[in-house]
C-alpha cells in the first residue's frame, strides 16, 4: 500500500467489502462495534470515491486498475471515467447516508445481534454491488455484482414490512429473469467475439454491427437492464419491492437500486455497441417508446393511490423512463440529461424515502391521508419532502429541472417534440400527485395516528436521520444550481470521447 | 483381441445385464420394498462387476485405484441409503403387500 | 457601458436571504425582529435597487454574471431600462406592502405568520430576479420561483376554499409554465442563445411564420396567464381568498406584474417588434388585451365584492399594459412600462384601502358599505385618488401611461384601438366610481357603524397607523407620479429609454 | 484408565494413517507438499472424529471403536460376501426376469445379540448389499427385521450364516436365534400394516 | 374440471412457446458459431491464450482453476460473497421478527427407534462415512490446481460430512452443534481470508489479487512468481472451501432450527 | 423436401443445442409466469439458469478437445476445450445456487405467513392489485 | 475397445432415461425414489465410462466419486425429509 492513489478504484469497493464481512464477526463481540464498522467503511469510501474522482478530473484520463495485475482482456479490469466516477460518488454517498440513516430503526425495533449484524451486512453489500456495477469494465463481472446486488435487494425487501416476503419473491423471479437476459446477451457477445472486456468488445465489435447476433443481445440487454431498472413493460416486480422493502433500506433501493442499471445500460448501448448503426437506431426508437408510455403510466397510476411509498414507487417507474428516454434521444444532451438525471433522482427519490422512513418511525404514517399537520412536528422532514417534490416535478432551480431542461435540449435538437410533450405533461401529472401530498401534508385534517415517539430530543428525528435528510436537500439544491459544473468539468469530455464515439 | 480385453467385455456384459434386469425390476415389482431388492442388484452385482471389468482394463494403477474406490464409496453408502430409505417408508407405514392389486390401487 | 457589479445579484440575494432567516428562525424569535428582519431585508433591497439607477440612467448597464446555472448558460442578472422600471416599483412597494402587512396580519391575527412572511420574501426575490434577469434561463428560474413562493400565499387559510384556489393557481401557472419552457429551450436549441437583447435576437423569416407564431404563443402563454389575459384569468378571481396584503402583491406588485413584463422581455427582447409583427402574434395578443380590456370592465362592474371587483379591473388593465406592449411602437411600449408604475401605485392603494375597510370593519360587499367615509375619511380619500387614477384622468399617474399607449396606437395607426383605450378608461370609471359613491354616500349601512368589531379596528378615527400610512403613502406617490412622471427614480425616463432601446432609438418604429 | 488412554492414542494413530493412506491413494502425488498437507489433514480429521466414531453399546456401555476389526479376517469376509452377492443377485434376476411373477415377499425376523455394535451394523449392511434381503429394522436386544424378496432368500436367511460369519468376523460368542413366530408372510391378505 | 381446462391452456401456452423460440432460435442459431469448431472467435481469442500460459504463467494444470482463482479471482471473490450473502439473507428472512418457537429437545430414551434415524444402531454405521468425506474433501480442496476440485466443491464435502453427523440425531444429541451464527462468522471469515489473500501484494506494490506481488520473500525469478501464484490460488482455494463450508452449515443450521425433522 | 430434412440434419449436427437451450429457457421463462404454485416457479427458475449454463458450455466445445485439465506443460490450444466459459459457468452456477437458497428461504416463510404457496390462495397480493 | 465402451455407455444411458419413467408416472415418493438411486448408480458408471472414452479417467473418476459421494448425501436428507413432518404417507 506504498501509494494508496493508486488503489483508490478498488478500495471504494474493497473497505464497504471488508466492512460487511467484518460485521458479523465484530458485532459478535459488541453489536454497535459491528455497525460502526459498517459505517465507517462507507464513509472511508466516500472519501476514496472522492480522490479517485478528483483524480479522473485532474488528469483528465480514465483510470484503468488491472484486478490481479492481469492486463484487460485476460483479467478483469476497473474503468474509472468522469461518467463513473459521478455514479460511484453518488453511490457512495447514499449508502453511507443510508447506513446512517438506519441506525435509529434498530432502537425501534429492539432487535437482536443477528438482525442487526445481518442488516447492516445486507446493506453493505448492497452498496458493494452497486459500486460494482459502476466501476466494473468487464461484462461478466457486471454480471456477478448485478446478482450481488439483486440478492441483498431480495434480502433488504424480505425484511421489510409484512408483504416484504412475498414482493421480495416476486422480484426474485422477475430479478433473476432479468439477470439471465442479460448472461444470454451476453453469452451472443461472448459468441461474435470471444471477449468479455467492454473496451475490447467495442473495438472488436465495430463491423459486426448488423450481424444478428449483436441484436438479439442488444435485445437481451433491454430486456435484462429494463427488467433491474423497472423500465415501463417490466416494472411488474418495483412498486411492491418499494412498497414493502425496509423502511430504512427502501431509500437506497429506490434510490440507487434501479438507477445503477440504467448507467449499465448506458455503458453497453453507447460504449459498447455503436449507437449510429442502424440496428441501435432502431432499439433506441423502442427504448423511446417504452419510456414514453412508461412515463405516462408511472405518472397516471401514482395518481390513483394513497399509499406514500406506492406513490413513490409508480413516479419512480415513470422518472426511469426519463432516464430510458435520455438513451432514446441519444444526442450530447439527451445523454447528459440521463445521467443527471440517474444522479438526481437518487436524490430525490432517496430524500423522499427517507422522509417516508421518518413519518413511518416517528408516527406510524404510511398513508398520505394521515399527514395532517405533521409539519409543525417534522418541519425538517417536511421540508425535504418539499424540495424533493418540487425537485421531481422538475422545477427549478432544483435538480430536477435540470435533467428535464438537458433532456428536452436533446429532443428538440434531435427534433423530437413527442418526447418534450411526454416531458411537460409528466411534470403536470407528478404536480398533481405531489401537491396533493404537499397539501395533505400542511393543509389536511389532524388525524389520530398509531403511535407518536416521545420527545426525546430537541430535535424532531435522531441526528442519524436528519443528517441524511439535510445531505439529500443540500445536493438536490446544489446539483441543481451547479450542475455546470458536473456537466462541463465531468461529464463532457467523457461523453464525447467515451459514450458518443 | 487381448485376453485382458476379453475378460472386461464379459465382465462388464454381466454387468449391463445386472443393470438392465434391476431396471426392469423396477417396473415389474409389486411394490417398494421389492423394488428396492431390484435397485440393490444394480447397486451392488452390477456395480461390482462393471468396475472388476474396468480394473481389469485399467491395470494396477492410480487410477485402478481410484476406481476400486468409486466401486468401495458405492458400497459402504448404497446400504446405508437403501436402509434409512426403507425404514423409513416402514415406519411411515408403507404397506407391505404381495398382491399385484394393491400396486394397482397404489398407483390411482 | 457594462461594467460587472454585484448588486443586482445582491439586491436578489437580500431577499432570499431574509426569507431563510424568517423561515430558520421565524419561530424562535420574537414578531417585532422577525418583522424587523423583513424591513431592514426590504429597505436594504431597495437601496441597492435605487443606487443602481443613476447607473443605468447614464447609460451603464451592470451586469452580475454570477456562474454557470447549465450547459452554456449562465445565472446572470442586469440592469436595463426596463428592468429597473419593475425593480424599482417593486422594491420600493416591498417596503411599504410590508408594514402593511404588519399591520393587516397582526389586526387580523392570521395563522402562521412566519412562513407568510417568509414567501412574501422569496416572491420579492423573485420579482426583483424576474426584473434584472438577462436571459431566459435566468428569468424562468425566477418566473416559477415566484409561481411557488405565491402558492403558499394563496392557500393562507388553509380551507377548502385556499385549496381550491391554489389548485386553480398552480393548474393555470405550471402548465403556462411548463409551455414557456418548452419555448425556450427551443429557442435556445434553434438561436443558441437565450440573452435578451433590445429588439429581438429572432430574425423574422427563421422559421415558418406558423410554427413562430406558435412558439410565440407558447413563450408569451406564461406571460399571459400571470397577467391574466381573458381566456387565461380564471385563477385571478379566485385567489382572491388570500388575505388582502397578498392580493395586493399578486396584483399590485409581483405576480401579474411580473406576468406583464414576462410580455414584454419575450415580444421586445426575445423575438423583437419585427418578428412578433412577421409572425402575427402582436396582432392577436392586441385583439385578445382588447377584448379582455373591454370584457373585464363589464364583469367587474357586477362585482359586489369590492376585492372581486378590483381584481377583474387589475385584469383589465393588465390588459392595458399588454396591448401597449403589443402595439410595438416606442409610445406604447414605453406608455406599458410606465403603467407597470401607474397601476403598481394605484391598485395597491386600491387593495390597501380594501384590505383596511375590511379589518377595521370587517366588511368585504360594497353594498354594505354605505357611508364608510365618516367612519374612514383618509382611507376612503386614497381610494378615490387611486380610482380615478386607474380611470386615467390627468394629474393622476395613470393618465401618463394611457396618454401615451393612446398615442403609440395613433400613431400604428390602429384606430379601434384607440377607441377601445378611450372605452376602457370611461369603463373603468364606471365601476370605481359608483364604490366612491356608495362611500361618500348619506345614509349609513349598520355594518359601518358597528364599532366593536373586533378585528383590531380602533374606536378612533380610521385604520391603525400600519396599515394606514402606507396607503396614504402609495396614493400621494400616485398622484407625484401623474403630475411629474420624472420624479424621485426617473422612471418615467427609464421607460422611454427601454423603449427606444427596443425600438431602435427612432422614437417611432413602423413594423410595416 | 491409562490403558484406556493408550488404547484411544492408537485408535487416533491408527485412523490416521488409515486416512493418510486413502490421501495417498487419492492424490497420487509423492511431491512433499501434498504428503505433508495430507498427513495433517489426516490428524486434524482423526482428532474431530474420534470421539464421534467410538460407538457405545446402548445395553452394556461399553465402547467400542469403529475401524477397530481384523483387517484379514474382513477380506476374507468380503470375498465371501462377494460370493454370496454373485449368487443371491442371480436369484433376484431369475425372479424379475421370470414371466409369471411369482415371489413371494416376507418379513421375517431373528436374533443375533452382538455385543459390538459393529457387527450389528456389518451385518445389517451386508444383507442389504446381498441383493433379495433387506434390513428394515435393528431392534433392541439384536432383533433383525429382515425383508425378503422370495422364500428361498428367506430361508437363506434363517440359515444364519451370515450372521455366524460376521461373529467370527468380530470374535464374538453369541447364539443365532430365528424367531419364526414374528414372522410374516406377504400372502397375509391386505398386508401388514404396522 | 377446472384444473382440466387450465392445463390444457398451459400446454397450449406451452406449444405456442416452443414454436415461436424454436423458430426463432433457427434463426439465431444459423449465425451463432459452429459447435466444436476451435476458429470461433470464442474458443480462440482470449481462451487460448489461458489455454496456452495458464501451466506457465500460475502452475495450475487444471486451466479452469487457473482462470477462476487467478485470472478472473477477482469474479471468484465475489461469487463467494453470493454464496455469503445468500446464507446471509436466508438466516435473516428465515429468522423473522416472531421467530418460531423452537421444540423442546425430546428424551429420547423414551422413543429410541422412532427418534433415531437409520436405527440406533444403524446410525453409527453413518460415522464411518464422515470422515472418509472429510479426507476427500480435503483432497479435492489442495487438488484444485491439478485436478478437478477447488475451494467450493471441497467446501461443500466438509459441509456434508458436518451434515451428516449432525442430522443423526440418536445418542449425542446436541453435541458439536454449530450454532449459525457460528456458521455465519466463519463464512464470512473464510470471504475475509480471501480479500485479506487479495490486499497482501497491495502492501507490496501489486494490484488487488496480484499473486506475483505477494510478499512472501519473493525474488524476480519466473519460477518464484509462478510459485507465488500457487500459494495465491491456495490461499484463496482456504478461505472460498472455508466460506462455503460456513454458508452451507449456517443454512442448514437455520432449516433444521425451524422444520425440526425429529417430530 | 429431402433438400430441406438435409439442412435440418446439418442444422441439429453444428447448431441443434442452441435450438435446445434456447427453448429450454423458454419454456422455463413460461413456466415461471404460467405455474400458479411459487415452488414450481422456483423450480421453472432454476431450469432456467441451467439452460443459460448449457447455452455457455456450447460455444466452449471443440471437437477433439479434451477437459482443460493440462496434462504436461506442452499445450497446442487445440487439444483443450475452452475453459473460460466452464470459468464463468462455474460462478454462475454458485450464483444461481445463491438465488436459488434465498428463494426457498422466502418460500419457507411465505408459508409461515401466509400458510400456502399457492399463487391465487395469496390473499392480499403483494402490490399487484392492492 | 472405445466402440465397446461408447456401446456400453449408450446402453447405460438408455438404462438411466428409462429411470425417468417411474420418476414421472409414479404418484409415491417411495416409487419415485427407487427409480432415483437407480439413476444414481448408473450415472455413476456413467462417469467413469466417459473418462475411459474421453482418455482422461482420472479426472472423471474424481467427478464420479465426488457424484457418489453427493448422492449419498442426498438420499440420506431426502430420507431424513421423508421421516420427518415433511414426509407423509409417501403419497
Ligand atoms: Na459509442
Ligand atoms: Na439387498
Amino acid at each position: 500500500m506504498n501509494q494508496i492513489a493508486d488503489h483508490l478504484p478498488v478500495l471504494v469497493i474493497l473497505l464497504p467489502l471488508c466492512g460487511t464481512l467484518l460485521c458479523p464477526i465484530i458485532s459478535h463481540f459488541n453489536i454497535n462495534a459491528g455497525k460502526r464498522t459498517v459505517i465507517t467503511a462507507l464513509f472511508l469510501s466516500i472519501v476514496c470515491a472522492v480522490l479517485q474522482l478528483i483524480q479522473v478530473i485532474t488528469t483528465g484520463e480514465a483510470i484503468h486498475y488491472w484486478l490481479g495485475g492481469w492486463a484487460p482482456p485476460i483479467g478483469i479490469e476497473f474503468v474509472i471515467d468522469g461518467l463513473n466516477g459521478v455514479v460511484i460518488l453518488l453511490v457512495a454517498i447514499i449508502s453511507f447516508t443510508t447506513a446512517l440513516y438506519s441506525s435509529p430503526f434498530e432502537k425501534l425495533e429492539r432487535i437482536d445481534r443477528i438482525h442487526s449484524a445481518g442488516y447492516y451486512s445486507m446493506l453493505a453489500f448492497l452498496s458493494v454491488g452497486l459500486l460494482g456495477l459502476s466501476s466494473t469494465g468487464d461484462a461478466f463481472n457486471l454480471y456477478v455484482f448485478m446478482e450481488i446486488t439483486a440478492i441483498s435487494g431480495y434480502g433488504l425487501i424480505a425484511v421489510g414490512e409484512d408483504k416484504g416476503p412475498i414482493a421480495s419473491f416476486r422480484y426474485l423471479m422477475t430479478g433473476t429473469i432479468g439477470a439471465c437476459m442479460y448472461l444470454l446477451g451476453i453469452g451472443f457477445l461472448y459468441a461474435a467475439t470471444g471477449t468479455l472486456n467492454m473496451a475490447d468488445l467495442a473495438d472488436r465489435l465495430t463491423g459486426l454491427m448488423d450481424s444478428p447476433l449483436i441484436v438479439m443481445s442488444a435485445a437481451c440487454l433491454i430486456v435484462g437492464f429494463g427488467i433491474k431498472m423497472a423500465l415501463f413493460p417490466l416494472h411488474g416486480w418495483q412498486p411492491a419491492a418499494h412498497s414493502y422493502a425496509h423502511p430504512a433500506a427502501d431509500p437506497m433501493i429506490a434510490g440507487i437500486m434501479i438507477k445503477i442499471p440504467a448507467y449499465a445500460m448506458l455503458r453497453f448501448f453507447f460504449c459498447i455497441f455503436d449507437e449510429q448503426s442502424h440496428v441501435m437506431q432502431l432499439f433506441f426508437n423502442a427504448i423511446g417508446v417504452m419510456a414514453v408510455i412508461g412515463i405516462l403510466f408511472g405518472s397516471l397510476k401514482a395518481l390513483r393511490y394513497d399509499t406514500y411509498n406506492k406513490i413513490l414507487a409508480y413516479s419512480s417507474i415513470g422518472q426511469v423512463g426519463y432516464i430510458a428516454m435520455g438513451f432514446a434521444i441519444g444526442n450530447f444532451y439527451g445523454i447528459i440529461g440521463a445521467i443527471l438525471h440517474i444522479v438526481s433522482h437518487a436524490f430525490m427519490k432517496a430524500g423522499l424515502f427517507y422522509t417516508s422512513g421518518a413519518l413511518k418511525y416517528k408516527y406510524g404514517i404510511h398513508d398520505i391521508n394521515e399527514l395532517g399537520q405533521v409539519y409543525r412536528k417534522m418541519p425538517v422532514t417536511s421540508l425535504t419532502m418539499v424540495i424533493c417534490a418540487l425537485s421531481m416535478i422538475g422545477l427549478p432551480p432544483f435538480a430536477g429541472f435540470f435533467s428535464k431542461w438537458y433532456l428536452a435540449l436533446g429532443a428538440i435538437e434531435k427534433g423530437n417534440y413527442f418526447y418534450v410533450a411526454v416531458l411537460i405533461l409528466s411534470s403536470l401529472l407528478g404536480a398533481i400527485y405531489f401537491f396533493r401530498i404537499m397539501e395533505k401534508l400542511f393543509m389536511g385534517e389532524k388525524t389520530a395516528r398509531e403511535k407518536e415517539l416521545p420527545e426525546k430530543s430537541r430535535f424532531e428525528l435522531p441526528w442519524q436521520m436528519l443528517l441524511p435528510l439535510l445531505t439529500v436537500v443540500a445536493a438536490v439544491i446544489l446539483l441543481g444550481l451547479f450542475n455546470a459544473y458536473i456537466v462541463n468539468g465531468v461529464l463532457k469530455t467523457t461523453i464525447w470521447e467515451v459514450v458518443l464515439t | 483381441m487381448e485376453i485382458r480385453n476379453i475378460l472386461t467385455v464379459i465382465f462388464m456384459t454381466a454387468g449391463f445385464i445386472s443393470f438392465a434386469a434391476s431396471a426392469i425390476g423396477v417396473f415389474r415389482m409389486k411394490d417398494f420394498y421389492c423394488r428396492l431388492h431390484a435397485a440393490g442388484v444394480c447397486e451392488s452385482a452390477g456395480l461390482v462387476l462393471c468396475s472388476i471389468g474396468l480394473l481389469i482394463y485399467e491395470g494396477f494403477n492410480i487410477t485402478g485405484i481410484k476406481i476400486f474406490m468409486v466401486f468401495l464409496a458405492v458400497f459402504i453408502a448404497s446400504p446405508i441409503g437403501t436402509h434409512i430409505i426403507a425404514r423409513v417408508a416402514y415406519k411411515r407405514h408403507l404397506q407391505v403387500s404381495a398382491e399385484k392389486e394393491l400396486r394397482k390401487e397404489e398407483r390411482k | 457601458m457594462i461594467t460587472e457589479s454585484l448588486r443586482p445579484a445582491l439586491a436578489v440575494g437580500t431577499a432570499l436571504l431574509a426569507a431563510l432567516l424568517i423561515l430558520l428562525f421565524g419561530n424562535r424569535i420574537k414578531p417585532n425582529l422577525r418583522e424587523a428582519i423583513t424591513l431592514t431585508a426590504a429597505a436594504i433591497m431597495a437601496g441597492l435597487i435605487f443606487s443602481m439607477v443613476p447607473e443605468v440612467l447614464k447609460g451603464n448597464v451592470l451586469i452580475s454574471n454570477l456562474w454557470t446555472i447549465a450547459d452554456g448558460l449562465s445565472l446572470k442578472l442586469k440592469t436595463d431600462g426596463a428592468g429597473m422600471v419593475f425593480a424599482c416599483v417593486a422594491g420600493g412597494l416591498w417596503i411599504l406592502t410590508s408594514i402593511y402587512s404588519i399591520g393587516y396580519v397582526r389586526g387580523h391575527h392570521e395563522k402562521n405568520q412566519t412562513g407568510y412572511f417568509a414567501a412574501f420574501a422569496v416572491c420579492l426575490a423573485s420579482a426583483i430576479g424576474i426584473a434584472l434577469s438577462a436571459n431566459l434561463i435566468t428569468f424562468f428560474i425566477f418566473y416559477e420561483m415566484l409561481t411557488l413562493a405565491t402558492y403558499p400565499l394563496v392557500v393562507h387559510y388553509r380551507d377548502e376554499k385556499a385549496k381550491f384556489s391554489g389548485r386553480k393557481y398552480l393548474a393555470y401557472t405550471l402548465v403556462s409554465g411548463q409551455l414557456f419552457f418548452v419555448a425556450i429551450v427551443f429557442v435556445y436549441v434553434k438561436y443558441g442563445t437565450c440573452e435578451f437583447t433590445p429588439g429581438g435576437f429572432i430574425e423574422p423569416g427563421s422559421m415558418g411564420s406558423g410554427i413562430m407564431c406558435i412558439l410565440f404563443f407558447m413563450m408569451t402563454i406564461g406571460g399571459l396567464v400571470k397577467a391574466g389575459v381573458m381566456p387565461l384569468h380564471g385563477w385571478l378571481p379566485s385567489a382572491m381568498v388570500a388575505p388582502t396584503p397578498v392580493s395586493a402583491l399578486l396584483h399590485a406588485v409581483a405576480v401579474v406584474k411580473a406576468g406583464v413584463f414576462c410580455l414584454l422581455r419575450v415580444v421586445c427582447y426575445v423575438f423583437g417588434p419585427e418578428s412578433a409583427y412577421w409572425c402575427s402574434g402582436s396582432t392577436i395578443l392586441c385583439w385578445l388585451a382588447a377584448i379582455t380590456v373591454l370584457l373585464s370592465s363589464l364583469v367587474a362592474m357586477r362585482q359586489d365584492n369590492l376585492k372581486a371587483r378590483l381584481a377583474f379591473s387589475t385584469i383589465g388593465q393588465l390588459s392595458y399594459i399588454v396591448l401597449g406592449i403589443s402595439l410595438l411602437s416606442a409610445y406604447s411600449i414605453a406608455g406599458a412600462l410606465f403603467h407597470i408604475v401607474a397601476h403598481a401605485f394605484l391598485k395597491i392603494t386600491l387593495f390597501m384601502c380594501a384590505g383596511a375597510i375590511f379589518v377595521t370593519t370587517g366588511l368585504s360587499e360594497i353594498s354594505a358599505m354605505r357611508g364608510l367615509s365618516k367612519r374612514m375619511p383618509v382611507t376612503c380619500a386614497c381610494f378615490t385618488a387611486a380610482s380615478l387614477g386607474i380611470a386615467g384622468l390627468p394629474l393622476m399617474a395613470g393618465f401618463v401611461s394611457k396618454f401615451n399607449i393612446l398615442e403609440g396606437a395613433l400613431i400604428m395607426g390602429k384606430p379601434f384601438f384607440m377607441v377601445v383605450l378611450v372605452a376602457a378608461a370611461l369603463l373603468a370609471l364606471t365601476y370605481l366610481i359608483p364604490v366612491v359613491q356608495i362611500f361618500f354616500g348619506r345614509e349609513n349601512s349598520a355594518a359601518t357603524l358597528n364599532e366593536s368589531h373586533g378585528h383590531g379596528g380602533r374606536a378612533g378615527i380610521d385604520a391603525a397607523p400600519a396599515m394606514l400610512i402606507p396607503l396614504v403613502i402609495t396614493a400621494v406617490i400616485a398622484i407625484i407620479l401623474g403630475c411629474i412622471p420624472n420624479a424621485g427614480l426617473h422612471l418615467y425616463d427609464m421607460a422611454i429609454m427601454a423603449a427606444e432601446e427596443i425600438t431602435g432609438g427612432g422614437g417611432v418604429y413602423l413594423a410595416k | 484408565m491409562r490403558i484406556r488412554q493408550k488404547q484411544k492414542l492408537s485408535h487416533l494413530f491408527g485412523l490416521a494413517i488409515g486416512l493418510f493412506a486413502l490421501w495417498i491413494l487419492l492424490s497420487g502425488k509423492f511431491e512433499i507438499k501434498f504428503l505433508l498437507i495430507g498427513l495433517c489433514s489426516s490428524l486434524v480429521i482423526s482428532y474431530i472424529c474420534l470421539p464421534f466414531l467410538m460407538i457405545e453399546n446402548p445395553d452394556s456401555g461399553k465402547k467400542f471403536f469403529v475401524f477397530g476389526i481384523n483387517y484379514l479376517k474382513l477380506f476374507s469376509y468380503c470375498l465371501w460376501l462377494l460370493g454370496e452377492i454373485f449368487k443371491s443377485s442371480l436369484d433376484v434376476i431369475r425372479e424379475i426376469l421370470k414371466i409369471q411373477m411369482d415371489y413371494e415377499p416376507s418379513i421375517v425376523y431373528f436374533s443375533m445379540p452382538y455385543e459390538n455394535p459393529m457387527a450389528s451394523v456389518t451385518l445389517a449392511n451386508s444383507i442389504i448389499l446381498t441383493p433379495g434381503t433387506i434390513t428394515i429394522d435393528v431392534m433392541e436386544g439384536g432383533i433383525f427385521e429382515i425383508h425378503a424378496l422370495s422364500k428361498s432368500a428367506a430361508e437363506d436367511m434363517l440359515s444364519g450364516d451370515m450372521p455366524k460369519r460376521v461373529a467370527s468376523l468380530f470374535g464374538e460368542t453369541c447364539e443365532f436365534k430365528p424367531l419364526p413366530e414374528l414372522t410374516v408372510t406377504g400372502s397375509e391378505k391386505g398386508g401388514k400394516f404396522i | 374440471m377446472k384444473e382440466n381446462k387450465s392445463r390444457k391452456k398451459l400446454a397450449a401456452g406451452l406449444i405456442i412457446v416452443i414454436i415461436a423460440v424454436g423458430t426463432a432460435a433457427v434463426k439465431i442459431g444459423a449465425f451463432l458459431p459452429t459447435i466444436g469448431d476451435a476458429d470461433t472467435p470464442a474458443n480462440s481469442y482470449v481462451a487460448n491464450y489461458y489455454i496456452t500460459n495458464a501451466v506457465k504463467e500460475t502452475h495450475s494444470y487444471n486451466i479452469v482453476t487457473a482462470v477462476l482463482a487467478d485470472y478472473r479471482g477477482f469474479d471468484t471473490l465475489f461469487e463467494t460473497c453470493v454464496l455469503f450473502l445468500s446464507a446471509l439473507v436466508t438466516m435473516m428472512v428465515l429468522f423473522g421478527k416472531e421467530k418460531v418457537p423452537k421444540m423442546p429437545v425430546k428424551n429420547l430414551a423414551e422413543d429410541k427407534y422412532s427418534a433415531a434415524f437409520g436405527g440406533d444402531i444403524m446410525d453409527a454405521s453413518f460415522r464411518i462415512v464422515v470422515p472418509i468425506i472429510l479426507i476427500y474433501g480435503i483432497y479435492v480442496l489442495f487438488h484444485g490446481e491439478i485436478s478437478l476440485g477447488g475451494g467450493f466443491q471441497a467446501g461443500a464435502l466438509i459441509a456434508c460430512a458436518y451434515l451428516l453427523d449432525r442430522i443423526i440425531p440418536s445418542i449425542r444429541m446436541g453435541r458439536g452443534k454449530i450454532k449459525e451464527e457460528t456458521a455465519l462468522i466463519i463464512a464470512s471469515m473464510g470471504a475475509f481470508f480471501y480479500v485479506i489473500t487479495g490486499i497482501l501484494p497491495m502492501f507490496n506494490g501489486g494490484n488487488f489479487l496480484e499473486f506475483a506481488k505477494l510478499p512472501f520473500g519473493s525474488s524476480l525469478a519466473a519460477e518464484s512468481i509462478v510459485k507465488l501464484h500457487t500459494a495465491g490460488i491456495l490461499m484463496i482455494e482456504v478461505g472460498v472451501t472455508v466460506c462455503v463450508m460456513g454458508v452451507i452449515i449456517a443454512i442448514l443450521e437455520v432449516v433444521l432450527e425451524r422444520t425440526d425433522f425429529d417430530e | 423436401m429431402s433438400e430441406l430434412i438435409e439442412k435440418l440434419e446439418f442444422f441439429l449436427a453444428d447448431r441443434g443445442i442452441y435450438m435446445l437451450t434456447l427453448i429450454l429457457f423458454a419454456v422455463a421463462v413460461y413456466g415461471m409466469i404460467a405455474c400458479g404454485n411459487y415452488m414450481k416457479k422456483l423450480m421453472c427458475m432454476n431450469m432456467m439458469q441451467v439452460s443459460i449454463i448449457f447455452f455457455f458450455l456450447t460455444f466452449g466445445q471443440k471437437n477433439g478437445g479434451t477437459l482443460p485439465v493440462a496434462i504436461d506443460e506442452v499445450l497446442s490450444a487445440e487439444a483443450y476445450i475452452n475453459p473460460l466459459p466452464h470459468a464463468l459457468m462455474l460462478t454462475a452456477i454458485v450464483v444461481s445456487l445463491g438465488t436459488t437458497g434465498v428463494g426457498l428461504a422466502l418460500l419457507m416463510r411465505i408459508k409461515d405467513i401466509y400458510g400456502t404457496i399457492e399463487e391465487d390462495r395469496i390473499t392480499g397480493d403483494g402490490g399487484k392489485k392492492q | 475397445m472405445k466402440t465397446f465402451f461408447i456401446c456400453y455407455l449408450i446402453g447405460i444411458i438408455f438404462l438411466t432415461l428409462l429411470m425417468l419413467i417411474p420418476l414421472f408416472r409414479e404418484k409415491s415418493v417411495y416409487n419415485r425414489f427407487t427409480g432415483i438411486l437407480v439413476m444414481c448408480t448408473n450415472v455413476i458408471l456413467i462417469l467413469v465410462l466417459i473418462g475411459f472414452i474421453d482418455g482422461r479417467r482420472d479426472m472423471y473418476v474424481d467427478i464420479a466419486i465426488s457424484y457418489a459421494v453427493l448422492g449419498f448425501i442426498s438420499s440420506v436428507i431426502v430420507a431424513k425429509f421423508l421421516g420427518s413432518k415433511g414426509g407423509n404417507n409417501g403419497n
